[in-house]
């Protein structure tokens, strides 16, 4: 392993600027998803391409989204989680899209 | 050439395998760690997917004369994808292809919590440093605190490979140990109150942001951190494979076909290179302890910067979803539902929770980056 | 080395790609063109299969200093099957396994639009001579008239490969405006009453005729012109084994794992290769214009000879399905179908434009087997 | 670019010679192809040996061919073609082998 | 250069097959072997997963003047794979993951069935030894006994690489033709009475036993014989990824893409090498007497310790089993039933004769290795 | 070929032990395959974790094993091959864990 080629303090100033890049580097990634956002709804508003904007939402109830909370009645959670699986699985819907009010069981 | 059959019995058994364990008895430590692994995989469901093939290669690396791994045997060939960090690229792209960011762009706030998570690696690193570990070596294990194992792989590849098999087999192990690591730092560092808290729904995203996504987090990311290309590039060039809705077939080989194939040759490569002379040492220990330290760091980061967000935001954020951005998707997001729920049965944190969990992913590889601009050749 | 946090951020800014952009602008311009072609190749669907991966390939080569392309870089691995020609002989298995010739056999003199309607590479040959291009690389630009993808990148490869990323994106693009080129040159050359013409049903093709047809092909073509083989020779493997019924599992692999691997390599190997150094040049105009020039002239000589076919078999043959005969397949026989219907409600060209469309596949591999043995090393 | 290294003249060889070869090829394939069809028929005659006949001939029935025409009737071409693209599907029959007489909406 | 269109048709006469076939006419024996060959995969249905790509391989590598073989050519890329025997391991990756190993486990005296039928590889090496082939080529040929077509080729690619492709064609040809090979001989063998032997039922085999059998396999094999590793590593990996329940995508790649992709390469990297200089030689007749002589012996082998196993058991064991040790799975299991449902038609052996069966790939591995070790470099 | 490189006995010899180490290796194999069922068998009921013994075996039911007969009435063997493939198939139980007493035509 031989000698510490790195002294403590350069090695302290890596680790930190290293953590700063990290965050850096994530909080423009931040700002790009809410430039992008901002500016999807802007040309969506201007444009008006009503019918593209529709295939983005399939539905206006506002409802859809994403997580969220499920009231288990009953049923325990891998229970719910099964019936979510399979619901999604052959709803085609991603589970990420659906939407469970309560899973009860009967 | 003169035979008898007791001289060819003799001659096959003095070539046998069965000799050379009696010159070197530490193989056998190695073989009985192969199986060991073959139980956490297999028994235990450890990674299996990873760790299968791992000690498998494993197991046949360390049965003695085989010539496997000699010039012009099978390991030598499959490792190729391994010394020139193809595999972990060609991973990328399918785990890009499995990956919906939605989460996270519906709740951008979240990615910070995948940058918090990643601490463990800046302090690891330190530890690493001051345990004698050279700058590059540190730095490759410090990156198992990333909780990504192509991520691992492709900087020890390029930073430490003679420690390559240790760190990958640590950073695959403590991912799958996420359910036993975090939910005990989870509970000191979170109040009952703050662990009950419910989060509102995440809104709608259009599939447009989902395309853009890829395409503008490669642009910035690449140009800044030019050392992540192999990854980022790869992870989201897989996303948009999976976004953009018009090369499905593409999509379904990247996150089928094309992982599996790369997944058992980088499985094998990896178990191949664990060799008793290099495995069987103190720094294969130390690996392990600081990889250990390094998840359990990385998990307090994204949790103390969880409570900040909960703080700030008035008390909207779960302090949990913080653990989860060390990556290791969706075992680490899994975790937080699991422990929110224990608090509040009607709590459901798992979307809320997988923003950090896949922001993880691209903090660890900024990470990597990093390491490799400050130490590759 | 000497660190405080201020020199590691300098440092990283310095040699961040954001540096690097300012020093060689005509980089964004090329981020530009990566950006266009992803636009169009997901929001307008231009082949998309192909264009996606060259675009974000285009993308992630430009980004300044990730060594990506260098020796060592995952590109320059990837870049191996593009360079040796293995990629377009792998994608013509898979293309040859998704081909029913049985159109062509039903009705074979169509084979003979095939012929004529690589009319354009030849006269784009000359128009590229005349604008003092080199031998092979008028050649090699002339063959983006064939509407054939891997014939295209595997002859600019071996003839041209300085030039390979635009010739390979012009062809593709010009494939994917097969509907728009094509209509306005049909209307001028042919009349409403050719237009109108119904053609009679094609008889049907028994299997054997189907199995032994890939066999023949291979064994005469190959003799022939026998620079082919690559191309002719998967192409009438793949075929083989989607016919011969006895090894669906091979034939199911060739078009769809083997394949689309090979697709995600390909396009991201041309991409890698459109640096602004040789992309922004006057020879990328002009290879585009020739590009247009060719399929525009390929598209007249089908048309005109399927004009002569319908002389001489006194009416029988609908002009409409010489167009197809440029190959992009199945693209182009849509578009004498869609062209067919227009005049006449009840015509249904589509079975017939079949028959030219995949002897354009076999008639532009020939031209390019000519132009190797012409140009050829 | 450089100079031409190629004359006009000779340039024009190579691009006639090339256009004739390349239909010389497919002349040869086309001469080909039905060579095939004769042999095969004027052994199927001969031999008769019916059974291995009749799988290639999935029925007697001369309407099966390529192509033909289909009567669309209060159908848009693109409903039609998904009509036929499901059915194709779903009997296994590639769509090739099928033949639509007519397409009617009801 | 000067061209005329008549000079330059006359150069690509003189340049095309067509003359140089005229040079060397064993070249048109070689393409109507190959046809023969397509007419025995495809009509026939002769192991035509490997028949087939083998001989479009043949056909094309014979074709004059293409290139395709030498250097810069695609086969000379897809060779790689048999010239440094990656592809036999992968084909046995996919093949373990297709075998059930259960059978065997629940009675696992009939392994030693799958030893004797490995009795022809033995015979046929002294044979070929008596008829002048060198100690390794003879090695290599007298393997074709073993029944197995990947241990075949690798065997051969290590002993004997310029008589691998009559080889590798003559294992598969008489795969194929087991059910014509030893009907007879099990009929002159056994007895009426001995066939008509029933069978007592087979144990249950649990999970367990099925996940440990690889592993202890794999170490017990490769320790005895290191040079089996690349072939028992590979089918154990295999097995293993099968019976583990934990690497189910794993398992299906290793048995659809995976093996699909390298049975492609595979076969065509044999067929190329079948040319006339070394194909149309007195040595390749001698080999496919000797091959036949080594499946008959291997039969003989295993249906003689059938009746040895008959005796020692009273009676309980149907020597008709015997016969499937010489691997061909499942073709010589199912050879077993057909011939015991003969004597006494409700007498159902198959799953008896799989355990024998499986065994025999072991067996043969084993014998394979066992060369390698006398007669390797 | 040359000249013979190697003695009759001495390849008398290298054949006879190379069988006899073909049979010892595969030999190993059987004895192995016995441990491996006895030491199962004996932690198997020693430790008593039945749970996980269990689903090991889906059934108590004796008759679950391999192989075995099938009675064959009025069908042909190549039916009832297609008969027992599809009900594996349908069941997702392997054929090898199947057993069919009886087969009829009906
Ligand atoms: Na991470
Ligand atoms: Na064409
Ligand atoms: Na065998």
């Amino acid at each position: 392993m031989g000698f510490m080629r790195i002294s403590a303090f350069d090695a302290f100033i890596i680790a930190l600027s290293g953590f700063a890049v990290v965050f850096a580097v994530l909080a423009i990634i931040y700002i790009i998803i809410i430039l992008i956002s901002k500016i999807l709804a802007a040309s969506g508003n201007k444009t008006g391409d009503k019918q593209e904007f529709k295939t983005d939402k399939p539905s206006e109830n506002k409802d859809i989204s994403y997580g969220g909370e499920v009231a288990l009645i009953g049923v325990d959670e891998k229970t719910a989680a099964c019936i979510m699986a399979i619901v999604s699985h052959e709803t085609g819907i991603p589970l990420s899209e659906l939407v469970f009010k309560k899973i009860k069981a009967i | 050439m003169q035979f008898s059959i007791i001289t060819v019995i003799e001659k096959i058994l003095l070539e046998s395998g069965f000799a050379a364990l009696g010159k070197d008895p530490r193989t056998i430590i190695m073989l009985i760690i192969a199986c060991g692994l073959l139980y956490l995989g297999i028994v235990k469901k450890f990674e299996p997917l990873l760790l299968v093939p791992i000690a498998f290669g494993m197991l046949m690396a360390n049965l003695p004369l085989t010539g496997i791994l000699d010039e012009g045997g099978l390991f030598k060939y499959i490792y190729f994808g391994v010394e020139h960090a193809i595999y972990p690229s060609l991973i990328f792209l399918g785990i890009g292809a499995m990956t919906d960011f939605g989460p996270l762009i519906a709740r951008p706030s979240s990615i910070l919590l995948g940058a918090a998570a990643q601490f463990g690696i800046f302090t690891a690193f330190l530890l690493a440093l001051a345990l004698g570990f050279d700058g590059p070596i540190a730095a490759a294990i410090a990156l198992i605190g990333g909780a990504d194992g192509p991520t691992s792989i492709l900087a020890a590849s390029r930073l430490a490979p003679k420690y390559l098999p240790p760190i990958a087999i640590a950073a695959y192990s403590y991912m799958a140990l996420i359910p036993m690591i975090q939910p005990p730092i989870m509970r000191i560092l979170t109040t009952e109150k703050e662990r009950k808290i419910k989060m509102v729904q995440l809104r709608e995203v259009s599939k447009k942001e989902k395309i853009i996504f890829p395409i503008a987090v490669t642009i910035f990311v690449v140009l800044l951190i030019p050392e992540t290309a192999p990854l980022i590039g790869m992870l989201m060039l897989g996303n948009l494979f999976r976004e953009c809705g018009v090369v499905d077939r593409l999509s379904d080989t990247a996150q089928n076909a094309l992982i599996n194939i790369v997944t058992i040759f980088l499985g094998l490569s990896v178990g191949c290179k664990a060799l008793a002379s290099t495995f069987i040492t103190l720094q294969t220990i130390e690996i392990i302890i600081l990889g250990l330290a390094a998840f359990m760091l990385s998990t307090v980061g994204g949790l103390v910067f969880g409570k900040i967000m909960c703080k700030l935001s008035g008390g909207k954020i779960n302090p949990l979803i913080g653990s989860a951005g060390v990556s290791a998707v969706p075992m680490a997001a899994r975790v937080s539902q699991t422990e929110g729920q224990k608090a509040n049965p009607a709590n459901f944190l798992l979307m809320h929770a997988m923003g950090p969990n896949v922001a993880g992913v691209i903090g660890s590889a900024v990470a990597a980056g990093f390491m490799l601009k400050v130490f590759g050749a």
